[in-house]
């Protein structure tokens, strides 16, 4: 696959209809702007990054038409970014790897092993996707098993750790806001010190700025340093939202987004 | 905790409400004379819609130890579909504060129409009551006033 | 294909030639009947006149042991029946309480996976196509006025079927089967039904009026799913020509005769040399 | 550092009583930025005012929280004051100590304790409450009224005697809407054409009425006082100024036998046609369904020679023209309910039955109140006898029944069509008027007949003209030998009915306008689940809408008969004129604003504010490069309600009067 990937990459950039490739490089994504370059990229189990964060970068537009690597996961980010019209699809040659799972927990239960959006896909999923770990026993269920007492004595522990290194809102492919509330201190919604207070505020801010947008694919969690499960606030969100709205971000090109619009048929049993 | 000090505990109670619906209840409680516990400090907003989650989160960040949250019943909303909105937002935000361990009991959504002065004065009634027997939201007040790990000198 | 059975009382009474007919037509067309075990009757007009709980539990009862043998389906060809069946199903799904009480009383669980259907459902179930193909002997000169009666259709927010004013499902039948059918204006009028026993004049009124009405569109014979409605239409035919002195000598089918009859399957085994105005 | 007052109100006793006034007054005298702080009997009283204004000049004071009742008493007031004494009114905040402390508490230390931390949270707001400007927004001094029936007529006349223009745009090749198809009118019996055709004509002349008929509205954009109308205008294949009239074309047209919309279908027209003889315009019309060149693209084209003004262009389009105007009035009108088995569904999204039982559609001799109509009047296809459809025999007994559709949750619609009793009524005189011998027979649920001599004139139909009346529902209609079987119940006489009529009249029920949501959608206003619009306040506001500057009468808002119709219109049309007497309105200034350098452009805000005052925008530099896109708010269509700042995640949403900054400060102030 990594060959017909850097024949494609070769492809595009010689017939000149991209000026560069954003993919997977052996440490790290890389940039491809020449076609002798594309031998750079790689395709294989270290796959994990979601590069679609990089098409909403200042620095990645500059570079002109890209073209992206994709797998299925990474891909519903591209389907949430064009709703909130942050690219433009038809200026952008998506290139979606079928990928058999990357033996990351995710990968499990994963449902988009093959990108369906895609211009071009390359490889074909084995049937059925070879499970390369066991799937590890679902942290979200066990954290709800808990007493809410319990549940908050945990969040105060890991948040503690929190030095609000923002790695969390750099890495997220739908945190692209030019200016973050978290920067303003006027108000000063945001405690922006790495108190206890600011980080709880921080985090609750970070999770539901992507209530109904999530599209799970972890980087949150992989890119914080202090080790703080940061999905689980995702993932208990998407639960809601699919419950509540049978909504899936990404999945559906079509549906509408769950903010921004209503029903009066909206559930309100907990309202007095 | 013992009967003595939940006696001696005033709850602190912020609550946002719209302007058009609760704000008038509330005004109404008032025109006829309807008495309730005086814990409460009323935060006048246009419309439900404009309450964003932030605000919930300071109220607490205050100190408050119950937020209450009320606007127009759906269909009646000054603004046609503020309170549907925010009905949309509420409803993932419990989830996420349910996730995290926060009281929910304690965040407390309710529509009051501006001819409710009497569920006005229930609710607040009630609320109070309710957050007196629960006791101070300590739990997220000693979190506010905690120093951060980073530096642990600070602590000094 | 393979359905719950539920006869009720008239099948295995009266229009025992019903129940003769529906089988024998509906093993042609391979669809097994398993008679639903241990069924009682459906309550009838008697309950729900008399008492509300009981007309609840009696039909519930049946969907209860429906569900108990695993029916995902019964066939009950009488419209009563299965308009009754229909009723409780609704009653117990909208209420969870009745249904919690129901299960106390009838001391068996209900759950709601049993669907009931009409003749003409099954029928409809079956295909209106592969029946067509089926014909063996198509049903030529006949000119059918399919008579519903009030139960077939009514009430429409029960049984969701056909249009409850002016239906069609059974024209479609016949049609398939090469026979024709008449527009005329008594479809869904009353035939006086159980007031048979009661108070006979107004069926006799009622039902001549349904034949005049059939006659006068230029129908050879009525066709009906219901048993009720034949015994009034057939049975009292004679006493309605008495009463009136007038000639109808107008033959009533079940619509499975006729659907058995295209199949090629003898009056004989189909119960219809048993009905009263019977031309052959 | 600011520099604000502070004024708590003893209300009389109503509010000294529970809180200690000047505890509270001495207490906000200490907080930062307080400059001033004192308590009065009445402050909103003459001396009260007068002792804010002198303040604010003595002392120079640049905010201003009064504590005392609730705003919605008297912000305006103190607003009013401080304006007039040289502060900015938008930097007055008012703390409610009354309603919200004084009245409902007891315990004088607590109530007081609440009430300074409420004129805290005041003074914390106020100190960052930016001054602000009413929104002027100047206005085209020009109309829009959608629909020409009488309602429409009726408005465009009044607004264009009020001395303002008028764009007329109505949807049929003529002007006159219903009312031209009616016979007579009740309860005073006069000709309908009679009253209404000299309206009609003079729409046609007034030089300050633009009237574009067999036209729709196709868009719709901008604000109060400043709309901006696209208006299609269909292919009408003649030229309207150049035609005479003459008739030439539609006598020599060889498609004779089309059903005329104008008859319900009743009588024929040509391919080539005007919809009656008295249409504003008189200027013929080609249905290209029906036209043979048209549908060929060849051959026929009889008209066209004969037309001596050479007014017939085959070659027609559909012409898009664009209107600015200041107000909207919309008069679109009613239909009759589908009776048939098609039902509710275009009324509802549950499909209702429907009245298949009557054979409304199948039996020739049953026909609608409209079509009933149409056989009465005397230009109508029959010159005004009344005749059965199918044979065109005398009908000797005639059925009307009322309330087919209306007042009927299970089949039709719940609501009452109001207009059915009152012409059911006259149907049935006018009927007796023509054929002496008939009888009629009218089955009811109840009479409905308030209003003036409303009441009378039913009595009359029954007393004199000897209807007989029924008080049930028609079970079923079938044709037996040649008569129409009616079979019904009179619940009063406990008995069912049989009639043999020879002709049946349906009231069917009142419903919009085909095409009203889509219009009500581009102009932003509300409609309930029937497609009725819906007016901003039931009792106050009744020709007012949530789309500011767009104004509703007739049947367009709910059934009604003439004189209702025609007295909204008038009313509709006073507020447009209301609206011309300003060279520019003036708004609220607390309305949404968007910090367009820090917008993500992700325009959540767009999707979520309820009155689409939001746009997509780009930055531009001075140069017109393009920078970034953003979302912009239109101040003149926002009301404020915020929303968008709560959906917006960087806060580049921010409300004028609300902003986060003055809210956050507000909580702040609890500590």
């Amino acid at each position: 696959m990594t060959e017909r990937l850097r024949q494609t990459a070769r492809r595009l950039l010689e017939e000149g209809n991209v000026q560069v490739v954003i993919g997977y490089g052996a440490s790290g994504p890389v940039f491809i702007t020449r076609p002798e370059d594309a031998d750079k990229l790689e395709w294989n189990d270290r796959c994990f990054a979601n590069l679609t964060v990089y098409l909403t970068r200042k620095e990645v537009k500059a570079l002109g038409k890209a073209a992206l690597v994709v797998k299925g996961c990474d891909e519903r980010a591209l389907v949430v970014l064009e709703k909130e019209s942050q690219i433009d699809r038809a200026a952008l040659y998506v290139i979606g790897m079928a990928c058999d799972g990357l033996g990351a927990a995710k990968c499990v239960e994963c449902q988009t092993h093959v990108p369906r959006f895609a211009d071009e896909v390359i490889g074909t999923q084995a049937e059925p996707p070879a499970p390369r770990c066991a799937p590890e026993p679902n942290g979200l269920d066990r954290l709800m098993a808990k007493s809410p007492a319990e549940r908050w004595a945990f969040w105060t522990a890991e948040f503690a750790r929190c030095v609000k290194c923002y790695a969390c809102r750099q890495v997220c492919p739908l945190c692209y806001c030019e200016r973050c509330i978290a920067d303003k201190n006027r108000p000063d919604a945001i405690d922006t010190s790495a108190t206890p207070k600011g980080n709880f505020a921080w985090h609750i801010t970070r999770a539901f700025h992507l209530a109904a947008r999530c599209i799970g694919c972890g980087e949150c969690t992989r890119a914080c340093p202090a080790g703080i499960p940061l999905g689980l606030l995702n993932q208990a969100l998407a639960q809601a939202t699919e419950e509540n709205f049978g909504y899936r971000p990404g999945m559906d090109r079509e549906a509408e987004p769950v903010f921004g619009a209503w029903s009066p048929a909206d559930k309100e049993d907990f309202i007095g | 905790m013992s009967e003595a000090i939940a006696m001696s505990f005033e709850p602190k109670i912020i609550a946002y409400v719209c302007n058009w619906c609760t704000y008038l209840g509330a005004d109404l409680a008032g025109t006829n004379r309807l008495e309730y516990p005086p814990n409460v400090r009323i935060l006048r907003l246009p419309c439900t819609g404009r309450i964003d989650f932030n605000l919930i989160v300071k109220a607490f960040e205050m100190g408050a130890d119950a937020v209450l949250v009320s606007g127009c019943h759906p269909g009646d909303c000054h603004y046609t579909a503020g309170n549907y909105h925010a009905r949309r937002r509420w409803m993932l935000f419990r989830s996420l504060l349910e996730t995290l361990g926060i009281e929910t009991e304690r965040v407390h959504f309710t529509w009051i129409s501006a001819a409710e002065g009497k569920k006005f004065q229930q609710v607040i009634g009630e609320l109070t009551e309710k957050t007196r027997a629960m006791g101070p939201y300590a739990a997220y007040q000693e979190m506010c006033v905690g120093q951060a790990s980073a530096c642990p000198e600070a602590a000094k | 294909m393979e359905l719950g059975y539920y006869p009720g009382c008239a099948l295995h009474g009266t229009s025992n030639d019903y129940e003769d007919s529906v089988r024998a037509c509906l093993d042609a067309l391979g669809v097994g009947l398993k008679e639903v075990n241990d069924w009682i009757c459906c309550g009838a007009t008697a309950a729900h006149s008399i008492n509300h709980k009981l007309s609840v539990a009696l039909p519930a009862r049946n969907l209860a042991l429906a569900e108990r043998d695993g029916f995902g389906e019964i066939l009950a060809p009488c419209p009563m029946c299965s308009m009754e069946l229909l009723k409780a199903a609704d009653l117990m799904q909208s209420d969870g309480a009745l249904r919690q009480e129901m299960g106390r009383i009838v001391e068996l669980p209900f759950e709601g996976r049993t669907t009931v259907l009409n003749l003409i459902q099954v029928f409809q179930k079956v295909g209106i196509e592969k029946i067509k193909a089926a014909v063996k002997r198509p049903l030529e000169g006949l000119k059918a006025a399919c008579y519903y009666g009030c139960l077939l259709t009514r009430p429409p927010e029960t049984l969701r079927f056909d249009d409850c004013e002016r239906p069609s499902s059974m024209e479609a039948v016949v049609a398939a089967l090469g026979g024709a059918t008449v527009e005329w204006n008594y479809k869904t009028e009353c035939c006086g039904a159980g007031m048979t026993m009661a108070n006979e004049d107004i069926v006799l009124d009622l039902s001549h009026k349904i034949l005049t009405n059939a006659a006068a569109h230029g129908a050879n014979c009525v066709v009906v799913a219901c048993p009720m409605c034949h015994v009034n239409l057939d049975m009292k035919q004679a006493d309605i020509e008495r009463r009136y002195s007038v000639r109808h000598g107008m033959t009533i089918y079940y619509l499975s005769d006729l659907v058995g009859r295209a199949l090629g399957l003898a009056d004989k085994v189909l119960g219809i040399d048993r009905h009263f105005v019977y031309g052959g | 550092m600011a520099r604000i007052g502070v004024f708590t109100c003893w209300c009389g006793e109503n509010i000294a009583r529970t809180v200690d006034v000047e505890q509270v007054a001495a207490a906000l005298g200490q907080l930062p930025g307080v400059h001033c702080s004192l308590d009065y009997k009445y402050m909103c009283s003459e001396p009260g005012q007068a002792l804010i204004a002198e303040k604010i000049k003595s002392e120079n004071l640049d905010a201003v929280v009064v504590a005392s009742c609730s705003p919605h008493m008297h912000l305006r007031t103190f607003r009013k004051t401080a304006a007039g004494a040289g502060v900015n009114p938008y930097r007055v905040e008012m703390a409610n100590i009354r309603e919200h402390c004084s009245w409902v508490h007891h315990d004088r230390a607590a109530a007081t304790a609440k009430a300074i931390d409420l004129i805290r949270m005041s003074v914390a707001k106020v100190l960052w409450d930016e001054p602000l400007e009413p929104i002027k927004v100047p206005v085209t001094r020009r109309a829009l009224v959608v629909g020409g029936g009488v309602a429409g007529i009726q408005a465009a006349l009044d607004i264009a005697d009020g001395g303002y223009e008028v764009v007329l745009v109505e949807r049929e090749p003529s002007i006159g809407g219903k009312m031209a198809g009616l016979s007579e009118t009740f309860p005073t019996l006069d000709c309908s054409q009679c009253i209404l055709t000299p309206r009609m004509v003079e729409v046609g002349q007034h030089p300050r009425i633009k009237l574009y008929t067999y036209s729709e509205v196709e868009q719709v954009e901008g604000y109060l006082g400043n709309f901006t109308i696209t208006i299609r205008k269909k292919a009408r294949y003649v030229d309207i100024k150049s035609c005479t009239g003459c008739g030439d074309c539609w006598n020599c047209c060889p498609i004779k036998r089309n059903p005329s919309e104008f008859d319900y279908g009743l009588g024929m027209r040509p391919a080539i046609y005007i919809p009656f003889p008295q249409a504003v315009p008189a200027r013929p019309v080609i249905d290209k369904e029906t036209c043979t060149r048209l549908k060929k693209g060849k051959g026929c084209g009889l008209c066209e020679k004969k037309c001596l003004t050479k007014s017939i262009h085959f070659d027609d389009q559909d012409e898009l023209v664009s209107e600015k105007v200041g107000a909207v009035v919309v008069a679109t009108g009613f239909k009759l309910y589908s009776i048939g088995q098609e039902g509710g569904t275009d009324l509802r999204s549950v499909a209702r039955p429907g009245y298949g039982e009557y054979g409304y559609g199948k039996f020739k001799d049953v026909v609608t109140s409209l079509q009933f109509e149409r056989l009465l009047s005397a230009s109508g296809p029959t010159g005004g006898r009344v005749v059965r459809p199918s044979d065109g025999a005398e009908p000797k007994n005639v059925v009307f029944i009322s309330c087919v559709g209306s007042r009927d949750d299970a089949k039709g619609l719940p609501y009452c069509s109001k207009i059915c009793c009152m012409y059911t009524a006259k149907h049935a005189m006018l009927y007796k008027h023509k054929v002496h011998d008939g009888q009629a027979h009218v089955f009811y649920m109840d009479i409905r007949a308030g209003g003036k001599n409303y009441e009378e004139f039913v009595r009359r139909a029954i007393e004199q003209d000897g209807a007989r009346y029924y008080r049930g529902r028609v079970s079923r209609i079938y044709e037996e030998n040649g008569k129409l079987m009616v079979r019904g119940a009179d619940t009063l006489a406990g008995a069912p009915v049989a009639i043999e009529a020879d002709l049946v009249v349906l009231a069917a029920a009142v419903v919009p306008a085909t095409g009203v949501r889509e219009l009500a959608r581009k102009l932003n206003v509300g409609y309930d689940e029937y497609g009725f619009l819906l007016e901003s306040h039931p009792k106050l506001r009744p020709v007012e809408t949530s789309a500011a500057g767009v104004f509703i009468c007739g049947a367009c808002q709910a059934p009604k008969d003439i004189p209702e119709a025609v007295a909204q219109a008038s009313a509709a049309a006073s507020k447009a004129l209301i609206m011309f007497g300003h060279e520019e309105l003036t708004r609220e200034p607390e309305v949404a604003r968007i910090d367009e350098k820090n917008c993500a452009a992700c325009f959540t805000c767009v999707r979520t504010c309820p009155y689409h005052a939001i746009d997509r925008a780009e930055v531009l530099t001075a140069r017109g490069v393009f920078v970034k896109r953003t979302a912009r708010v239109n101040p003149g269509l926002c009301m404020g309600c915020g929303t968008c700042v709560a959906v917006c995640p960087s806060k580049s949403a921010d409300l004028a009067g609300f902003t986060e900054q003055e809210i956050y400060a507000e909580v702040e102030a609890l500590v």
